[in-house]
Order: structure tokens, then sequence, then C-alpha cells
């Protein structure tokens, strides 16, 4: 995959020789570098930068074969999306280093209250505490009436960050699982 | 938008303020380029910098940042005064004909009438029409424009709020000495092109080009041609932000350029899903599709509808569609999308489960009641808070007071190392008591799903490659805390378990739930058959109902956010889609993915059409009255009531109650003037030129506690400065990026030759620029592309930071940086209407560092 | 003077005309700037490009001309150590080269009697020596052209002519130089290699140096 | 295995002509840079970078947006920003996206001794090919442009490929690609000059940039990358793109008379030798009588 090199066809030295009198009446051709993208996988994405929302193919290497883990080798642009029609900025040019980046968290962890280090956490367990935190943080402070008596049912104590890549259908399980605790403290990076 | 981005190809004329598309969204900025390349589009910029947008402009004229209103109040101004105006347009399509109540009173002094000087708030009841005959209490009360943000939460125990007339008085000639367009020419009149040079700092030639250069369009009342404005968050961060918008559309509704191919008033969105965040409600202030949130004075479901349902106010001889008269309608089929069996009409819908609010919960307040220790636990997704919000300091000050704090992320940030955050010791980690985890989640390319764009396009994604390591997807993360918060509540009960223990979750792996699950949630099914009276078709029960026209508040429909409604349906995911056709040349693309409302691309579309129902541009055509099907046809799917044919005077604007567009926007719609008036930033070098008195926006939100300091001239901040993005980087993000980091490798200070020259400073050399609020140390690039600027015969300098250094990122890692961020320099002020807080133009101190 | 010559293909009556020291010296100097040479010409021309692919491929060639370059500067500077004395011009000389003439048509006797070396040696002498520092000095542009900024491109453009032109200028010597020595001289080769020559040899091209070294001429005196 | 096959009009360092030259057609094919539409967002950059697969260079901040001062062997391209005050005081930001030229009559491949190392497709397409590169680096002295950077570590010299390999496999360039406003286009020569000219006459029909042209230059035969300039006057203002560039007169000399008086003479001073030797043959050595030995 990918090699760096192009093989030029009949221009080395030796030919070269039998080219000098111009005997070689066959064109000459170079054969290009392998096109490294030829037999990738193609998946359509959307950029998760900014709001233009260029459609991007990203490209993976093998072809969905059970034993193959796909790994990215090269992200483009969509030709097909309308907007964007193929083009990407500098960003999202590079979205290859974003995916596959070896500054990415890989597992959960915990900092405990007072300590100046990360510990490791299985899953189970962070669910587990996170959990706890959340139904003792509500349990204390929830308001179910007002100071005139009425029905307020909410939660002042919690608060819930969205990110701007959250997808509808993830934000749409935000407001409901936020809501449904009581949460009013719903913010997202559409306010700031 | 209104409009969308490749819409924009079909404008003539480009005014591009308060943003910068081509550094920020720049494969949108081809749209704009399309037009001056083959319409001959004259491209406007306005802003402090000679940006990258303006290396391509045709004219740039160099603004003070936060003189926005008094800029496009001189247009406003020009157009009137030349009347480049769209006439008819502007009489049957906006209130500029509406008769205001009497007792209503203009900003000369810098306060509209009803001020309230001690609670700093307005009452608004003469901001309201006049009203024909006896005020008789309608359904539905006062509403906000579809673009504008919430208004503030009605206070307690406030008598009911005034309600908009239904039958509203008027005069076609507009000559009525209270109409909303008399009222609009007396406002502006103020605003000479001399008053726009001594506050914005532009040259009063120079403005009079740009005036005549974009209302040009409307040159001898031709309606053909057709202008856009394009702005983003150099508007909306200000602490007057959303009457800066407000005064553009105003613009635009005067020109007549809303509604139409090429024009609009188009908000480009710097994020890949805000704008679906803000659809399906993931902020304080409302339920998804722009519901409102109920509060404490709606003591039932009744009560809830009675206040948020409008009912129509307009001239009795026209119509009004008034589309949020179906809003009970979306909110009962929300509810039962929530809470299924559980929400029933015995039970009002499940009413109680919702949160009733009766005060601002928005993103600065968060840190504030933390900071003050109410809040105790935050859950952040994909967010850095520590570096995105202002006044960075008082939030990892805030945090060290919560008890808990849930970061689910993909890279370290600087929200989850917020207790190892620069200046803090190992000793000082001990007494920080909050324990924070951080969970890995999963890259955009490991996770399938839709988002939003600026344009409303709703776009499905496919995951490309698992999670690395032991992440997981954070919709799986979610709902395993969810599942778990509930597995406690019913073993152990606690407080109010309902909405908890009934809430839906019918996901085939409930710990994992498919986003195609919750896609189709949100578009909405039938929960027993629905028959649709018109057509006399039905849609079975748990079939995907094809548009928000079938949904009921009988309880026989659920939708998760009703705006959505029709994006999954029987058909499939029309999310999905990728017909690349446009037939009409407009950009439409009709067939691609699909877009909010009902697949309209341009919204307001029957204002394209004259009175008759006839495109103003033939060449443009986009919808039209097709008088022989009794119908509106089109390229693009009508945004109106398709058989209301022209002579029943329907208003374009759907979502206003008026129907028409507002030019003054009524009661409760604004919290800060029926009109855009201009106010100096919180920090400003000068003080108001129209009012000194009344320097800042008089309902402006600000903090009190001993972190949130604000700074004056008089201390030494005497240069403005204003913050933004690079096109090489984005956000907190790309500092992770390598190839991002080679492009620019090390953040600066924008600073003027001049000033540099004052100072000393050469290019590359280390700059500290303070505020009252902090320090931040970054290389200065000493450029010619700020100017000194000269404000009322007084010199000001502007410099400009880019945003993207924080303490965690390669650079950082290896010492590169200085490690400060942006946001410690900038106030805890937002504006009072949409709550952004103000990150442009505030004052700060420059040195050598 | 006997003996010992026995093994040796000079006849007894040798003289030695080069010290080993100087054949050594004398042989990597040729070593190098031959190597350059072919190297070189292997630039120069396409029609020589084989030069280069036979002596190892073309990026070798590249790799080693400049440091055999290097080598052939130091072999010069050691030779001019040597021999600068054995070198100056004389009066003998500029007589020799006014006669050039019949020295190139054979006409030998005509030429006056000459020292070690002949005026033309000297001058190929000279012409090698003057010509290894312009071959060096531009050659050190050529070897790191990247240093060069771009607005000082003329400066490379002007080296590489430099370059050519005093290559040029050694290989015609140089011509000269092999002709006369494995062709029109019989017994220079052989001297440079083994160090001797005849004494009629030496009296005959070199009779004052001959003389010199003989003490006396006794053929000679008419 | 490949996916394409490009077609070659001459090779550097080669005796004698190009096999098969001119026996097929093909079109030349072009990269028309519109420098008044160009935002400088350095997509061009990225994408060939990522194309390539080069690794992350360290870059330093240099009171500049531009990425590094100058062309690098792994970084084909690269947006010059320069702050330019017009005498009348107007202020522009000029961006120029910066790479090989990829000229009809190419300085690099014309000075290049090494046989096959520079190569010319039929389609115009200037490329490299570092497996025969020695790394002599008179390309870098042949190229009026200032293009061709050396590798210190694989003593090679690269520069852009026009993505041969993507346009020999029937893709455009990744520049092109990826170009967010269309400032970058590809076509054929005449398309994209025809499409040139057009952009030059709107410029000077509907803008202020009455002095616009396209930036073609004849003294290399014309380029397959060819620009649209504000201002065509001057092109140094746009990061000291030269105003009327050619092959060095020195490197024709050098590669034309120079070459072959020096060939000449060399074989003529052989022949020379040869035949001296013929008509006088070795010089005798006057053996001296016997006795006269000492």
């Amino acid at each position: 995959m990918n090699p760096t090199r192009r093989s030029f066809l009949k221009i080395g030295t030796g030919a070269a020789m039998a080219s000098v009198l111009g005997f070689d009446l066959k064109a000459a051709y170079a054969e290009s570098k392998e096109l490294k993208i030829a037999r990738t996988t193609e998946t359509r994405s959307t950029c998760p930068y900014c709001s233009v929302s260029c459609g991007v193919i990203i490209h993976t290497i093998g072809d969905k074969a059970k034993n193959v883990t796909p790994q990215v080798v090269h992200v483009e642009g969509d030709p097909d999306h309308p907007i964007n029609r193929g083009t990407l900025c500098p960003k999202g040019s590079s979205l290859m280093q974003d995916i596959v980046n070896d500054r990415r968290l890989l597992k959960p962890q915990v900092r405990r209250p007072g300590s100046d280090h990360w510990e490791d956490i299985g899953w189970d367990q962070a669910y587990a505490e996170i959990g706890r935190h959340i139904k003792k943080t509500r349990d204390e402070s929830f308001i179910t009436t007002d100071s005139q008596g009425i029905t307020v049912n909410r939660v002042e104590s919690i608060a819930w960050n969205g990110g701007c890549t959250d997808t509808n259908e993830f934000n749409y399980l935000a407001v409901k699982t936020m809501r449904s605790l009581g949460v009013c403290f719903i913010e997202n990076q559409a306010r700031v | 938008m209104t409009n969308g981005w490749i819409d924009i190809k079909n404008t003539d004329m480009m005014l591009i303020m308060g943003g910068n598309p081509a550094e920020n969204h720049p494969c949108g900025f081809k749209w704009p380029v399309e037009a001056k390349r083959e319409r001959n589009a004259k491209m406007i910029v306005v802003d402090p910098r000679f940006t990258r947008t303006a290396a391509v402009a045709d004219k740039f004229l160099q603004i003070r940042a936060g003189a926005d209103i008094a800029f496009l109040g001189g247009m406003i101004n020009y157009a009137l005064e030349n009347q480049r105006i769209a006439k008819e347009y502007l009489v049957n399509y906006t209130n500029a004909s509406f008769v205001i109540k009497e007792g209503f009173k203009l900003p000369d002094d810098g306060l509209y009438s009803g001020y309230d000087h001690d609670k700093q708030t307005y009452d608004k009841s003469t901001w309201n029409y006049e009203g024909a005959g006896a005020h008789q209490a309608p359904s539905g009360k006062a509403s906000q424009s579809g673009e504008a943000p919430a208004p503030p939460l009605a206070p307690r125990q406030a008598p009911p709020p005034p309600s908009l007339p239904p039958n509203v008085i008027y005069d076609t000639s507009l000559a009525h000495p209270r109409c909303v367009y008399q009222l609009l020419k007396q406002q502006y009149s103020r605003y000479t092109p001399e008053m726009v040079e001594r506050i914005t700092g532009i040259p009063k030639d120079q403005f009079r080009e740009a005036a005549d250069m974009f209302t040009s369009v409307r040159k001898d009342g031709d309606m053909k041609k057709v202008a856009t404005i394009i702005y983003a968050v150099g508007w909306t961060q200000h602490s007057f932000g959303a009457q800066i918008i407000r005064a553009a559309a105003m613009l635009q509704l005067l020109l007549g350029n809303i509604g139409r191919a090429g024009g609009g008033v188009n908000a480009l969105r710097g994020h890949s899903n805000i704008q679906g965040a803000t659809d399906v409600a993931g902020i304080f202030d409302s339920l998804p599709g722009y519901l409102k949130v109920p509060n404490p004075t709606d003591k039932d479901f009744a009560a809830w509808m009675t206040r948020i349902t409008p009912g129509s106010s307009k001239p009795k001889d026209w119509d009004s569609f008034n589309y949020y008269s179906n809003t009970p309608k979306f909110a009962v089929s929300f509810l039962k999308s929530m809470y299924g069996d559980a929400a029933t009409k015995q039970n009002d819908w499940a009413f109680d489960y919702l949160p009733k609010v009766d005060r601002e919960y928005s993103w600065v307040h968060i840190w504030d009641d933390m900071y003050q220790g109410k809040v105790k636990g935050v859950l952040s997704f994909g967010m850095n808070s520590v570096a995105i919000g202002p006044n960075s300091q008082k939030t990892i000050n805030a945090l060290k007071k919560a008890d808990w704090l849930v970061v689910c992320e993909i890279y370290p940030d600087e929200t989850s190392e917020f207790w190892k955050s620069p200046g803090i010791s190992t000793d000082d980690m001990k007494n920080i008591p909050t324990e924070v985890y951080r969970l890995p989640g999963a890259g955009f390319a490991e996770k399938d799903g839709t988002f939003v764009n600026s344009a409303r396009w709703l776009q499905w994604k496919w995951a490309a490659v698992p999670p690395p390591g032991d992440c997981q997807l954070d919709q799986a993360i979610l709902a395993r805390i969810f599942l778990k918060v509930r597995e406690l509540y019913q073993k152990e009960g606690g407080k109010f378990p309902d909405p908890i223990l009934n809430l839906t979750w019918n996901h085939l792996d409930p710990n994992n739930p498919s986003l195609s699950e919750l896609a189709k949630e949100l578009n909405g099914r039938a929960i027993s058959d629905v028959t649709d009276a018109p057509t006399q078709t039905t849609m079975k029960a748990g079939q995907q109902l094809p548009g928000f026209s079938w949904l009921r508040d009988d309880g026989s429909t659920s939708c998760g956010n009703w705006i959505w409604c029709g994006s999954w349906t029987e058909a499939g995911a029309l999310t999905q889609r990728r017909g690349t056709d446009d037939p009409s040349g407009l950009g439409i693309y009709p067939n691609w993915a699909w877009s909010w409302p009902m697949n309209r691309r341009v919204l307001y579309n029957r204002a394209s059409c004259d009175l008759n129902g006839k495109p103003w541009d033939p060449d443009r055509r986009q919808v039209w009255w097709n008088e022989a099907q009794k119908k509106w046809l089109g390229v693009d799917v009508p945004d109106f009531k398709p058989d209301s044919a022209p002579k029943d005077h329907m208003g374009p604007f759907i979502m206003n109650p008026e129907g028409v567009g507002r030019l003054f926007v009524p009661l409760a719609g604004m919290a800060d003037g029926p009109f855009p008036e201009h106010y100096e930033p919180f920090e400003s070098p000068v003080a108001n030129l129209f009012h000194p008195q009344q320097n800042t926006n008089p309902v402006v939100k600000k903090y009190t506690s001993d972190m949130d300091k604000y700074g004056t001239p008089d201390q030494g901040f005497t240069v403005i400065c204003t913050t933004y993005r690079l096109t090489e980087h984005y956000h907190y993000w790309t500092k992770n990026n390598p190839m991002n980091v080679q492009l620019v490798p090390q953040m600066f200070v924008e600073i003027p030759v001049e000033l540099a020259a004052d100072l000393g400073i050469k290019g590359g050399e280390k700059v500290k620029v303070s505020s009252a609020r902090g320090t931040y140390i970054a290389k200065a690039m000493v450029t010619r592309r700020i100017k000194p600027m000269t404000i009322d015969g007084k010199k000001v300098y502007q410099i400009g930071i880019p945003i993207h250094q924080g303490y965690r990122g390669i650079q950082e890692d290896a010492g590169r940086e200085s490690k400060t961020l942006a946001n410690l320099l900038s106030p805890t002020v937002t504006d009072p209407n949409a709550y952004t807080p103000e990150f442009k133009g505030f004052l700060v101190k420059l040195e050598k560092a | 003077m006997s003996t010992a010559a026995a093994t040796h293909y000079v006849s007894s009556d040798a003289i030695q005309r080069y010290t080993f020291h100087e054949r050594v010296m004398h042989w990597l100097n040729a070593l190098a700037y031959t190597y350059c040479l072919a190297t070189g010409l292997a630039f120069y021309t396409p029609h020589l490009f084989w030069l280069a692919v036979m002596l190892g491929g073309a990026p070798t060639s590249r790799f080693w001309h400049p440091i055999l370059g290097i080598g052939f500067f130091i072999a010069m500077i050691w030779m001019h150590v040597v021999w600068r004395s054995d070198m100056e011009i004389t009066e003998t000389d500029k007589r020799f080269l006014s006669n050039v003439e019949d020295y190139a048509t054979n006409r030998d006797d005509r030429v006056p009697p000459q020292e070690k070396y002949n005026g033309g040696q000297k001058l190929y002498y000279w012409l090698m020596y003057y010509g290894t520092f312009l071959l060096l000095f531009s050659g050190l542009f050529l070897w790191f052209p990247e240093y060069i900024s771009f607005s000082l491109a003329w400066v490379r453009h002007l080296m590489i002519v430099l370059h050519e032109v005093a290559a040029l200028i050694t290989i015609g010597g140089f011509i000269v130089h092999v002709y006369m020595s494995v062709f029109l001289v019989p017994g220079s080769t052989d001297a440079m290699i083994h160090g001797s020559v005849s004494r009629a040899w030496a009296r005959t091209h070199h009779r004052l140096w001959y003389i010199r070294v003989t003490g006396g001429d006794p053929v000679g005196k008419e | 295995m490949s996916n394409g096959t490009l077609e070659i009009k001459a090779i550097s360092g080669h005796a004698g002509p190009v096999a098969g030259r001119d026996t097929s057609r093909d079109y030349d094919v072009c990269k028309l840079i519109d420098v008044t539409t160009c935002i400088g967002c350095k997509a061009c950059e990225v994408a060939c970078l990522e194309w390539n697969g080069y690794p992350f260079r360290e870059t330093v901040f240099d009171n500049t947006y531009q990425t590094m001062p100058d062309l690098a062997w792994n970084y084909y391209n690269l947006i010059r920003f320069n702050e330019h005050v017009a005498e009348d005081g107007t202020f522009s930001w000029l961006m120029r996206k910066d790479g090989c030229m990829h000229c009809a009559d190419p300085g690099c491949l014309l000075a290049c001794p090494a046989d096959g190392a520079i190569v010319q497709y039929a389609n115009g397409i200037v490329d490299f090919n570092q497996d025969n590169c020695i790394g002599c680096q008179y390309c870098v002295t042949g190229c009026p442009f200032n293009i061709p950077k050396f590798n210190h570590e694989t003593k090679k010299v690269h520069k852009c490929t026009l993505c041969s390999d993507r346009v020999g496999a029937g893709l455009e360039p990744a520049c092109i690609k990826a170009c967010p406003t269309g400032c970058l286009h590809f076509g054929s020569k005449d398309d994209m000059k025809d499409l040139a000219d057009k952009r030059v006459k709107q410029l000077h029909e509907h803008t202020s940039h009455k002095s616009a042209g396209v930036y073609d230059p004849p003294g290399v035969g014309g380029t397959h990358v060819i620009y649209v300039l504000h201002d065509i006057d001057h092109p140094q203002y746009y990061g000291g793109l030269p105003k009327d560039p050619r092959v060095p007169l020195l490197v024709r000399i050098w590669k034309g008379p120079l070459k072959w008086l020096g060939n000449f003479a060399i074989a003529a001073g052989v022949i020379a030798a040869a035949t001296h030797f013929v008509r006088y043959g070795p010089k005798k050595v006057e053996e001296p009588k016997k006795e006269e030995v000492v």
C-alpha cells in the first residue's frame, strides 16, 4: 500500500542507450505512482467542524471483510455534495489526523477529590459512581414546589453542557434524560 | 440562515459583517465567490480587521468593534432618505403600516417607554400595536419572531402580560404619525452619515459609498435585484447582539430581500451542529422545535398552551396563517414521545414531569451559580467549558467548588484538567474536592447520526471506523449513566422518580441506543390510526408520520421534534438522500438530504412574489401562484399555506402572528426595545454619542461576584480587543492535530503597526494583554490589516486575538505556548435576549511580556 | 649503479627521475582527477552519462565527485609544495616555448636543452594548479547550492559555467598530458611508475637536468 | 500495481530523442490559479500534504499568516501572504499559491544531468523521479521560480508533481479538488486560458482591478500553471513572482553552446592527438654511444 515511488518504464539508463539513435518508435510511458485510494472502502460522512456541513469521504483500508479492522488512510471531500462539491478547508482536509491521532483518550479515568493525578477506572465502576453522584445531588436539592407552593419539579444543582459536534439524536437523548431528571441548566455550544 | 449556502450564488449584492466566512466557512464561501464570478455581484465587508474575506471584497470598511447598530441604522436611514426601499413589499409584507399604541416613546435619551430603573427592565405594554375596538383577550398571546431568540421569562406574579390586538389599526399610505414606518424614520433619522462616522470610525464618504452600493439593488424602485446579508457571531457576541441582527433583518425587509433567492439574513453558525442543538432544544429556554418551556405561572398544561400559543394579530382585511397556533399539537406529541403511555390526557400529558423554570439558566449562569456553590455537578459532553465561556478563571474557580464533573471527550481538554490548570500547585490540588470523571467518547468518524447545517439541512453520516481503545459511543455512555440512575431510583426510590422511570426507552439494545431509532422517534409516528381529513389518507398505528401537519393534540401521535417531522418517514430516512439534481439551477437540490421545515430550502419564500403571486424576478422564480390549479407551485416547497389565494392577503411570514415581517417587534419579542438602538459595548473607550447618560444597553445582563470585574479606560484599559477563530484551527480542538498546528504553530495577538510602534513592539515578540479579569500572553503579529481609528476625534486602537491557545495541546504540552486562554480576558456580560456573552469588543491594555 | 638495477625493467644506466613519494603523489592526484573527470563528464553531457552508471550509478557518482574533488585539491597542494620550485618558469622555458613548434613536430634537435621539466610541462602544471582552485571555488557553490538564496541565483548560474569552463581547460591540458606521456614520449609513463629513466632519455628530453644530476655531459660535448 | 500511465515528451539527461515522441495525441493540462479569489485558507497546502502523506514539519511563528518562509522538499505548495499598500494608499492583502509552474520549457529539465530524473509528460506535467535523481540540484539552478527543494537526508530533489498519480488515474490534483472558493481550477490548457481571459475581462469591466491579467510567461514557453493577477504589471508584489521569468541565460549557454563546444573540443583534442601521433610518431631518444656512458 502506498508506495511513494513511481516506476518508470523503459527510460532507465540501459534503455537510454538504445534510444540514443531513436530506434525505439514505441512511445515512452511512465507508469504513475499507485493511486493510494484505488481499492479502499469509502464511507460518506460529514465534516464535524463548521456549519457548512461539507460531505467527506473517509477512505479505509480493506473491503469490509470480516477479518479486517478498518484503518483510515485518507479523507477527501465528497464531490457529490451540493454545497462543498468535493472541496474542503484546511481543517477538513486534515480530518484524517483527527481520526488517527495519538493524543486520543483511550480509557476512562477519574481524578479523586484532592488528588493530583488521574487514575484508571473501569467503565462499570465509573457508571456506578456517576449514577450515585447524580442521584445524590438530585435528591439533595430537588425542588418540588417553589416558594409559592407551585409544583416546579426541578433540579438546579446539576448542569448539562452539550458540545457542538453532538448529533441531533444524541442531543435528543440528552434532552430526554436531562429533562426527565428535572435539570434546568441545559446548555450547549449553541449559546456561546 | 433564512436561505442556504448555495443560494448565496443567486445574489447581486452582499453585505458581510459580523462574520468572516472566508476564514471560518471557507467551503461555504465558495458561493459568495460564485456570485461575484457568475453574476458580477458586489461584496461589501465591514469588520474591525482587514480579514481574509476582505481580501476578496469589492469594498472594505474598517469599523470599531461594537458599533454595528450605528452602521446599520445609518444604512436604514440612507435607504429611507433616498427611497431605496421596496414599497409594495414594505406595505404588504411587513408591519410598516401598523399603528403603534399611544404612549410609546423612542429612545432619544437611550430609553424606550416603560423603563424601570430599579429592576433594569422594561414594562413593554406600550410596545404594542393599536387595536381596533375593545381588546378581547384572544386565545394566544405574544410570540417571538422566528429569528429572534426567546424573551426573558415573565417575572413571577406579574399580572398576565399584555397581548397583541387581534385587529390591528393600519395605514397603507404609511402617513400615520404613529405607524411603524414613520417611527422607524424618526428613530433612524438620527443615524446620519456624520453620526455614523463619529461612532463607527468609518469616514462618511466611505460610508455613503457603501450605503449607496448596497441599497442600489432598489434603485428607482426596481425589484429584480436581490441583496443578502451574511453574519456570524461577530454580531451575536455583543451585549446587544440580537438587536444588531434585528437591524439587519429590518434593512432587508425595507429592501424587500427576505424570502427571495439570493436574499435573506444569513447567520453562519460556527459549528457543525449547534443549529441542530438549538432546534432540538439543547438550551435551557426551549423544548424541541422552539416550544417555550413551561414556567410556574402555567398551572396546568392548558395554561401553558394558552400562554405560548399565539393568536393572530393583523389588520382585519388581511389573513394570517399563524402557524404557531398549532403549538398544542406539537407539545402533546413531544410529551408522548418523552413519556409514551405515561403521558395521558388524564394526567395532562405528564405536564408535571417537565421542570418549570422561572429564571435564566443560561451558560454564564451555570458558572455563576456554581461559583456560589449552588450547582454541584456537571455533565460536559464534547464541550470544553473552561475554554469556551467568558472569564475562564471564574469557570475554573467555579469548578473547584463542584462535587463532581463528568467529561466525555476525545482529547485531554482544559475542562477535565481544570484542577491542574496553570497556577495550581500540587498542594492547591489537595483543596479541590471535585471528583472528575473523564470518559473517552467517540469521534465523528466513529458515529452515525445527523447534523443540521446553517441551511437547516439534516444530513445523515455513516460510521467509518470503530472507536479506538476502550472508547465508547457517546450515546452508549449517556444511556449507561441514565440507566444506572434509573436503576438506583427503581431500587431505592428517591425524589420524584416518576419521569425517570417513565421516560420512553424503546431500544433494541437499551445500553447502546441506535441513533436511527432515535431519529425515527424524533420524526414521530402514529400511536393510533390517524386520518388526514382533506385527503382522507390514513397513517396506521406505528407508522412514521410524513409531516407535522399530521401531528395531533389528542395523544394519537408522538414526535420528538415537530420541525423535524418528515425527516424519517415510511419512505425511509430522507436525511440520507443523495439526489444531485438541481432542476431549477437555483441550487435548491430538493432531493439531497432533508431540510426543515418540510424540506423548504428558502424560508418565507412566498415573499419572493408580488401581491399577485408573481415572482419579483422571473429569472429566479422559486414559488408562484397557479390560478388554474388554485395553489402555490414552485421549484422549492412553498413556505406558505398551499391554497391561500393572493387576494386573501395572507402574510408570507407565517410563523409570526401578524403574518408579516416585523420592523417593529411588539411586546416581549425583544428585551431591549422594539427597534435596535446603538449602545456602547459594556466596556468601551468612548461615551455613547447619542445619549452619554445611557451608555450601554439598559437591560444588559451582568454579574456581581468577586470574579466579575469590568474595566474602564480610566484604569488604563484603553485598547479595544476582539476575539476570533482562524481558518487553520477549530476552537480548542485542532491544537491536538499536528497538521493544523503545523499551519499556525503558535497563537498571536494582531496589533496595528502604529500601536506596536508606540509601544516599541516588534513582530514575533511576546506581548501581554490584560483585562480587568486576567492576562493573555502570546506573540505579537504586527500588521497593517488593523488601522488605528478616529472615534469622535479620539484615536482608538483595536487589537485581535485568535482564541486557539489552551493549556493542553501539542504546542502547550511541548512548552511552546504560554498556556493562557483568550477567554481569561473576556467579560461575563451577556445579551439580554440571547444570553450570549460579549466576546467581541472589550477593553484591555497591551504591553511587552 | 649496478646490480640492484638488474631486476629493473630499465637499463642499468637508469637515473632516478621521480621519488616514490612523488609518484604516489602524482597518481593520487591523477586518480582523483580522473574520477572527477569521468563523473564530471557524465554530468556534463548525456552522451557520457553512462560513465556515471559504470562508476556505480549516478547518485553515487554525484556523492563522490565533490569529495574526490577535494582529494584532488589536496593532492594538488601537496604537489605544489613538492614541485613548486621545479616549476618556476625560467628563461630556458621561454626559449623552449618560443621553439615549441619544433618540439611539437619532433624536430627535437632544434629545441634548446631543458631542465627537469620543460616549459610545456610547467605550463600544464600551472594550468592544473590554478584550474584546481577555480574548480574548487566554483565546485563548492555547486556542491551546496541550497545555501545560496534565490536572489543570488546568478551566482549559481555563473559558477556552473565557471566550473565547466575550468574543467574544459584542464581537460584540454589533460589530453595533451596523457597523449604525450603515454604515446608521444615513450618512457614517460614508465618513469612515473618506476621512478627512473634511461640516461639517453634524460639527455634527450631534459639535458640540463641530465647534466645537473650526472655532473656533466660527456656525450653532448660537440 | 499502477492505475495509469502518462506519455512522455521530454526526459532529462537523455541522449537522443525520446522514443516515440509526438506519435500520439494528448491534450495539455493546466492549473489555473485565480489569485483574485484566493482567501489564503491553505486547504491546498493540507490537501497536498495529506495526499502525499508527508510527515509534519515543525514551524515557528514569524509575524505572518504564511505557514513557513519558503517551500520545502515535502511542502510542494505554499500560500504567500503579502500586505501591500498601493501608491494611492489602497491596502490589499495578497495571497498567492506558490508552487511548481510546470513550464512548457522547463529550466529544471534542461539543467538536469540525470537520465530520467525529470520527465515532461505529453500533457505538460513536469515530474521528478527521485529514483533517478542524483541530487546535484542543477534543477534548482535551472528553475526561474525557485521551486525544487532538496532533501538533505535522501539527497533527492522534490517538487509538485501536479499529482501525476491522480491525473494518470483520471482524477484532478488534490489541491484543485480541495480549493474551497474555486480559486484553483483544472482542465485543458486551452480551456484554462479561456477561463482566465474571461475572468480578466470581467475584472476589467466590473471591478476596480483595471490592470488585471493572465500570467502565463512566454519566457519559459508558457506554463501549465497560470495565474490571474489583479495587477499583471507587478507580479513581484505577490511574494516574488518574477515579471519575465526565463530559463537563466547562463544555463542555456551551459546546456547549449557550451555543451556542444566542449564536446567538440574534447573530441577534437583526442583526434588531434591521434593525428599528431600518426603524423609524427613517438619522440626518439637520442641513443648515446656506448663508450660515452659513464
